[in-house]
């Protein structure tokens, strides 16, 4: 394994900064009480120092603290969203790649104009029809129900040429039905793409949610990247100087996207070999 | 053969009209709240004495919108008036008719995004085809690793950063708005700078995050064509260089790069909306944001049908305009 | 050129990008004056930085908003400073009730003309006051003066006789501006046959809003909101205030707190809105000449006449029950509330009353019965103590629970109130062992007002300068004001209450002594029930460039309340001196 | 030696490749006469097309030439700087691109693929003078107006003939012209070839592996093993007494009308660059291969008759 991932930079650099994300959670959680991630735990606004490394901000959290439960929170969002998007979307796919037909079109037609649709409208729409604030749980609910969209059509399209290739052809000449043709024959061969299609998904479901929250429409007690955010732009965070408030969370959601984006380029390069060799 | 295919892509573009407008009725209907009520609560909150008669007050005004009528009869007269690009008027900016805001409201916003997405769409496509190209300068090894780094973070979170740095630090940027208080919209110069200089910290955090994505789709696409068959024709052909790379190479590379265009635009105007608001900037992602914090149905409907219908349109004209770009594609449609 | 919108079709604005100035381009710009004669101000009425309602100078019409502009062009019989607990007698020069309070008399002041020099008489005060109540609930105030009052008679060019349905002591001060309650007066040449509800009442080239004050309209755009000062302005030559210094004032549309600091900074404005308390040092540093009503030392403003308290829906159990009200109230450090909500820059409230000048004898009537029922107090030992006796235990996790069900205060917020202070209040809550949860619903007001909530973040619209105000918002029903839409919004009923809060209603309220023992006998029963739990003071905390104007309302100089949205801005237009 | 269109010179092209250097293409010499039709075959893996790339300077990193001079008329293409080589490739020197490749760009019509090769050579030409060119090589009129998407596998094949010959080229390179075509379309291009030979007066070297193909076309024959010219002759001399075992496998794999035996084929693989057999390549699979074979290597000998082979039995 890692012989293969000097040849692939990306993606050893993508999982290195991901491990340095969990490095960094892990000693957290050893460092800090996670209780000072609730308001009023410590002075509020107090300046990075040794016994608040990341600083406190105005309603009384250790910004340390509040990143380190933070962060994982914002992280399953966006997984168990990306997750599900995924999974709904390969199904699709293969439903409308595989069998064509009108399923095929009908599939098509919605992930297209779900596509064009800027999928942020949609997600405010929804998030403030919901009767009491929303949980992180419901978060990932909410976002995941979009993030089904660019998979199916992404899969669809490499299910399309993936069925016209002869191994497909011969595995059906040879008596296989729909669904073991899908799970022996193409699901192995598309497993990279797959990978690289999460990862996407799982960026995108983080983006998303954290632009939900710092417009305030997330989980107002839970410090998630997103909420910190709403909180610094309420409080006028930047020009007051508090400058130790944004830039820890905006350093580690830099940390999660480049990860997760050079994760993706080297995902993609399993999959589309050809990129490999000009990197 | 070229008629049916644009009758075609037109007919999917109405669709999707119809569909957007369905959709737009129903959606902040889902949300079960009244907006007239609110409204007018918050209104009469402003002034922290409760108005007596609130109940009979919202009776007057769900008459004057028509929210009385059962829900059907509303959708009935929504589509008529869709068709007439008439959305009423604005519940929580009333008198002022849904039409003139989204008028104001639009022609910043595609100042804003066309602007940032054509020059970002170019500079990167350039760039990435650049990139690939074994004869590049070598100072473009250096520009491309920021540029990636840049297009993983949100447009906001670089939009709060620039802010910090040249509109609060370094002062030398209006930190909010379209345009400074006070100063009259009129065509002379001084507006016009005052305008730019208030959209630059916007359009900077667009253009630096999207350039990177665009360079890299495009790096990968001309690898791929580079090792085409024609590509080496071209070469065996004696070619210039720079013919063999901008009409070879960059001419069939672009191809997949224009639909990732189309398809991006969706997602390039939600990201739009963040910056609009952390900006204060005026335009139609501000517009809808107050909109749904205030539960406006009409200008909901009307914002979200003008995005659908502009991004279906724009589709649209891509689509169109593709088989001239790809003569194949007419071709297999026919 | 006509105002009326041109038929432009979406499409075509979005295809000209040209079209970057909206219809609502300013007509002629109007004539300059230099910058230290003209005093320019935001305020956060507008929308996302425009004034949305440029044409609306008509107060009553719908969408209209009197503290966007409207609130100094239509002067009132009278104005009423809470601060200096002074009336200034205006339109009106004098008023005199029937000792049953059946009727009231009003006598206008001679020698006031309009703007368009037609002369103001008593008939504009009746016209104004039977339309609105012919109106009732399709204007603003109309339901208040239809339940009350029954007609209005101009019997001479300067008399107003008014007959009420039921005795209405405080109908005069009811009609008086201040904060943001009066009765805007119309003129009635202008305004008779138009439908009031739409008729907007601008047009630049007729000289259209009309006002009697010193005021003129000369631009309103999406941009921003000009006034010219009338040289001839009535009150002036009577001598009753001096013609205003100020020769333009430039009303701004709002873009955020952070455009208007830079602003600020920059002296390009010279007065702002409600900031919060943190923006205030960077104030200071950025430009020393900013000042605020307590100069540049905490709280940065004024008490607002809207104290805040957490309310808590009376209807839902346990909630019912006085012990678990004031086992929360025990549980909830105002101290840190103030310090890190707030950074220190606010005041605990004791009761939902504002802590001014007239109230004072109300509130020293009551202060042994404030020592003995401490609203304020912070000791969650007494509140343990009292959830314990009604058989609450803490379970596993360390939450109050009885026969399975934990005691759970989810509280709604809005504004600036809420975020503040909600996130606070919840942890202070479950560090005690109650189960809470913060939102802030876009519909807030909405569930707030239907009663569809548990805990809430909110203020009280009640007492200025005499109780009953503050006293109406508990009243379960009533029986004095026929057909009145009750606030109530704690849902917390008391029939002996509501007896006493309907016998002060018929009580002329500069009579103290009767006034005194009844406000002694409701709060005996308010007090020890705690309907909701008291917080904190609502700040209204306004900077001010010193720049080019000065003499600024502050606490020394403390003439008005310095808010350029309320009705009595007129009064600070005024006394504002050059630097 | 003047007289020659072209001469290859011990011409080296070698491939880095991180398990060690790969010679594709190594010490190898010949001459083509003018107007005469040589044919190289091989295996594929022998270095023929790697070889027609060499000569034509388009060897992309990590490939490279190691050395040998490649003389088109009195210039060295070896020693050319860079815009030169360019003038010179269809100049001077044209190559037919192989039948199954799509050599043509999908989204411009074939006539202006055309005019830009001219153009970019300095040569402005008019849309009749392309019509022409297209009629010359069996084209339809209009075709330079097509799509290469509109165009059959033969047509497009004759397309890349007249770009080939526009600029009049003394050396035409085909490399495997008529792969992936049917025998029918195959014989079409072949005849244009050879007819468009005749106008320019210009030399070809054919590059494939059908004998059949090269029995009917060339003049004279050479046979490419492992990256070396193993044999060079005549035509008719290679088909009647090949002299390199391998050559002589290579003709006995033909079937032939005449005699009906079982077909023999050749048995083995063809050797990885990476590990070449020591001494002469091919003795692995060589029936006459002696102790000699795996130490010394074969040079090429001249034999008489204009025959050459690299083999110390032949």
């Amino acid at each position: 394994m890692l012989r293969y991932l000097k040849r692939n930079p990306s993606l050893a650099v993508g999982i290195f900064l991901l491990a340095i994300l969990v490095v960094f959670i892990a000693v957290g959680m050893l460092l800090t009480d996670p209780e000072d991630a609730r308001p009023l735990s410590v002075p509020a606004l107090r300046r990075p120092s040794w016994a608040f490394p990341f600083g406190t901000d105005r309603q009384g959290r250790d910004l340390f603290a509040a990143m380190v439960v933070g962060t994982p929170l914002t992280l399953r969002i966006g997984f168990i969203a990306g997750i599900l998007g995924v999974t709904i979307g390969t199904i699709l796919a293969f439903v409308a790649g595989f069998y064509r037909g009108a399923v095929d079109t009908i599939i098509r037609g919605i992930a297209d104009i779900g596509l064009t649709v800027p999928g942020l409208l949609i997600l405010i729409i929804i998030a403030v029809s919901v009767r009491g604030g929303l949980t992180v749980n419901q978060m990932a609910l909410v976002v995941a129900s979009l993030a089904w969209l660019n998979p199916t059509r992404t899969i669809r399209s490499q299910v399309l040429t993936l069925r016209e290739r002869g191994y497909v052809e011969v595995a059906r000449l040879s008596g296989m039905n729909g669904p073991e043709i899908i799970f022996f024959e193409m699901i192995p061969n598309l497993l990279p793409y797959l990978g690289a299609t999460l990862v996407n998904a799982v960026s995108a479901a983080i983006l998303a949610s954290i632009g939900l929250e710092v417009l305030g429409l997330g989980p107002l007690e839970a410090p998630t990247l997103g909420m910190t955010l709403y909180w610094v732009n309420f409080n006028a965070a930047i020009i007051n100087g508090w400058w130790w408030w944004w830039t820890a969370p905006i350093a580690i959601v830099l940390l999660v996207f480049l990860g997760l984006f050079f994760m993706t380029v080297g995902l993609d390069e399993i999959a589309n070999p050809r990129l490999r060799r000009s990197v | 053969m070229r008629l049916l295919y644009i009758a075609r892509r037109f007919a999917v573009f109405l669709l999707i009209v119809w569909l957007a407008a369905s959709l737009n009725f129903f959606l902040p209907r889902l949300s079960g709240q009244d907006p007239v009520r609110t409204k007018l609560l918050a209104e009469a909150q402003l002034g922290g004495y409760v108005q007596a008669g609130i109940e009979d007050m919202v009776k007057e005004y769900n008459q004057k919108f028509g929210l009385d009528k059962p829900l059907w009869r509303q959708y009935l007269t929504y589509v008529g008036d869709t068709t007439r690009l008439d959305f009423n008027y604005s519940i929580s900016n009333y008198p002022r008719t849904v039409r003139d805001l989204i008028a104001e409201a639009l022609p910043w916003t595609i100042g804003l995004l066309g602007l940032t997405t054509l020059f970002s769409f170019a500079i990167g496509t350039f760039l990435g085809a650049l990139l690939a190209w074994p004869g590049a300068p070598r100072w473009m090894r250096y520009v491309m690793p920021p540029l990636w780094a840049l297009h993983a973070i949100p447009f906001f979170l670089l939009g709060l950063i620039l802010m910090y740095l040249f509109a609060f630090q370094l002062r030398l940027l209006p930190i909010f708005g379209g345009y400074s208080p006070g100063a009259a919209p009129a065509f002379n110069i001084s507006f016009v700078l005052d305008v730019i200089a208030h959209a630059t910290l916007p359009a900077l955090s667009i253009v630096l995050v999207a350039t990177g994505g665009w360079a890299l789709g495009m790096r990968g696409m001309m690898v791929t064509t580079m090792g085409e068959d024609y590509v080496t024709f071209a070469e065996a052909k004696g070619l210039k260089v720079s013919t063999i790379f901008l009409r070879y190479c960059v001419r069939n590379a672009i191809l997949p790069q224009t639909t990732a265009l189309a398809l991006a635009l969706g997602q390039i105007l939600s990201g739009a909306v963040l910056v609009e608001v952390i900006f204060g900037y005026p335009g139609i992602g501000a517009l809808l944001f107050q909109a749904i914090r205030e539960n406006d149905h009409f200008l909901i409907q009307g914002i979200v049908f003008t995005v659908i219908v502009a991004l279906g349109f724009t589709t649209f004209i891509l689509d169109v305009l593709y088989p001239w770009l790809d003569p194949r594609i007419s071709y297999q449609r026919s | 050129m006509s105002n009326a919108p041109s038929r432009r079709t979406v499409l075509a604005s979005a295809a000209s990008l040209a079209a970057i100035s909206p219809f609502g381009l300013a007509t002629a710009q109007p004539a300059a004056v230099p910058r230290e004669k003209t005093m320019i101000l935001v305020w956060s009425g507008s929308r996302e930085g425009r004034w949305v309602d440029y044409e609306l100078w008509n107060p009553y019409s719908i969408g209209s908003n009197h503290q966007n502009g409207p609130n100094i062009i239509y002067e009132p019989l009278a104005f009423y400073s809470a601060f200096a607990d002074k009336t200034y007698m205006w339109l009106a020069e004098s008023y005199q009730f029937t000792p049953d309070f059946r009727q009231l008399t009003i006598k206008t002041r001679a020698g006031i003309t309009w703007s368009d020099g037609v002369p103001f008489s008593a008939e504009d005060v009746a016209y104004t006051l039977n339309t609105v109540r012919d109106l009732g609930p399709k204007v603003k105030w109309g339901v208040d003066v239809h339940q009350a009052m029954q007609e209005a008679k101009a019997t001479d060019a300067n008399t107003v006789v008014i007959d009420f349905l039921v005795p209405s002591p405080r109908f005069f001060f009811f009609l008086t501006y201040k904060y943001d309650i009066g009765i805007y007066i119309v003129p009635k040449h202008i305004f008779d046959g138009q439908d009031w509800t739409t008729f907007k009442h601008f047009d630049l080239a007729k000289g259209w809003p009309i006002s009697t004050g010193p005021w003129k309209v000369t631009e309103a755009s999406l941009q921003q909101k000009v006034f010219d000062r009338r040289p001839e302005w009535w009150a002036a030559k009577a001598g009753l205030a001096p013609l205003p210094v100020v020769e333009r004032t430039i009303w701004l549309p709002s873009v955020g707190e952070q455009a208007l600091a830079q602003a600020l900074i920059t002296n390009q404005v010279d007065a702002g809105f409600g900031m919060q308390p943190a923006t205030f040092r960077t104030l200071f540093n950025g430009n020393p000449k900013i000042t605020t009503h307590t100069g540049q030392q905490p709280p940065y403003g004024y008490v607002d006449w809207w104290p805040i308290s957490l309310y808590v829906n009376n209807d839902v159990k346990p909630f019912d029950d006085k012990d678990v009200r004031w086992a929360l109230s025990y549980y909830i450090d105002r101290g840190q509330i103030i310090d890190v909500g707030y950074l220190g820059a606010s005041q605990t409230s004791a009761l939902p009353m504002p802590d001014y000048l007239p109230l004072r004898p109300y509130f020293d009537a009551v202060k042994d019965l404030l020592e003995k029922y401490n609203t304020l107090e912070f000791n969650p030992k007494k509140g343990d103590a009292l959830l314990s006796g009604k058989g609450w235990k803490k379970d596993s996790e360390g939450f109050w629970a009885k026969d399975g069900a934990r005691i759970r205060v989810d509280i709604i917020g809005f504004g600036a109130a809420g975020p503040a202070m909600g996130p606070l209040l919840t942890e202070m809550l479950k560090r005690r062992g109650i189960e809470s949860a913060f939102s802030m619903p876009p519909d807030f007001d909405d569930r707030f007002q239907k009663g569809q909530f548990v805990g809430s973040i909110y203020g009280h619209g009640g007492s200025i300068n005499e109780p009953y105000g503050m006293l109406r918002l508990y009243q379960g029903q009533s029986v004095a004001v026929p057909g009145a839409h009750l606030v109530n919004f704690s849902h917390w009923k008391n029939a002996e209450f509501d007896k006493v809060a309907d016998e002060m209603f018929a009580v002329d309220p500069a009579d103290k002594a009767r006034m005194i023992p009844l406000f002694r006998r409701a709060m005996e029963i308010w007090i020890p029930e705690l309907p909701d739990i008291q917080l904190v003071q609502n700040f209204h905390r306004i900077p001010w460039n010193t720049t080019y104007w000065k003499n600024w309302p502050t606490a020394d100089n403390a003439y008005v309340n310095g808010a350029s949205w309320h009705l009595t801005y007129p009064i600070v237009l005024w006394n504002l001196k050059q630097a | 030696m003047s007289g020659a269109a072209l001469e290859i010179q011990g011409l080296r092209v070698s491939f880095d490749h991180p398990l060690g250097l790969l010679r594709a293409v190594d010490d190898v010499s010949f001459t083509l006469r003018p107007h005469e039709r040589f044919g190289l075959v091989g295996e594929s893996g022998s270095g023929k097309s790697t070889m027609a790339l060499a000569i034509m300077r388009m060897i992309r990193p990590p490939g490279h030439i190691d050395g040998g001079n490649i003389l088109l008329g009195d210039t060295n293409l070896a020693t050319l700087s860079g815009d030169a080589i360019r003038r010179a490739r269809l100049a001077g020197i044209a190559l037919v691109p192989q039948g199954s490749m799509n050599a043509l760009n999908p989204v411009m019509r074939v006539g202006a693929q055309v005019a830009d090769a001219m153009r970019d050579h300095g040569v402005s030409v008019s849309a009749r003078a392309i019509d022409a060119l297209m009629a010359r090589v069996g084209l339809p009129a209009g075709t330079a107006q097509k799509y290469p998407h509109e165009l059959s596998g033969g047509m497009k094949q004759r397309v890349c003939i007249a770009i080939a010959i526009c600029l009049r080229p003394t050396v035409i390179i085909a490399d495997e012209p008529t792969s992936a075509l049917d025998v029918v379309v195959q014989r079409q291009v072949m005849r244009t070839l050879a007819d468009v030979q005749q106008d320019l007066n210009a030399a070809i070297l054919l590059i494939g592996h059908d004998m059949g193909l090269m029995a009917q076309f060339v003049n004279r024959l050479g046979v490419m093993y492992a990256g070396r010219l193993v044999e060079i002759a005549p035509i008719a001399e290679i088909v009647r007494k090949p002299r390199h075992p391998y050559t002589e496998m290579l003709i006995a794999s033909l079937p032939s009308m005449d005699h009906k035996d079982a077909l023999r084929g050749i048995p083995g693989l063809a050797p990885l660059l990476r590990d070449l057999p020591s001494g002469c390549a091919f003795h692995p699979r060589c029936p006459k291969a002696r102790d000699r074979c795996t130490t010394e290597r074969p040079e090429p000998r001249a034999l008489g008759d204009g025959v050459l082979a690299a083999c110390h039995f032949a």
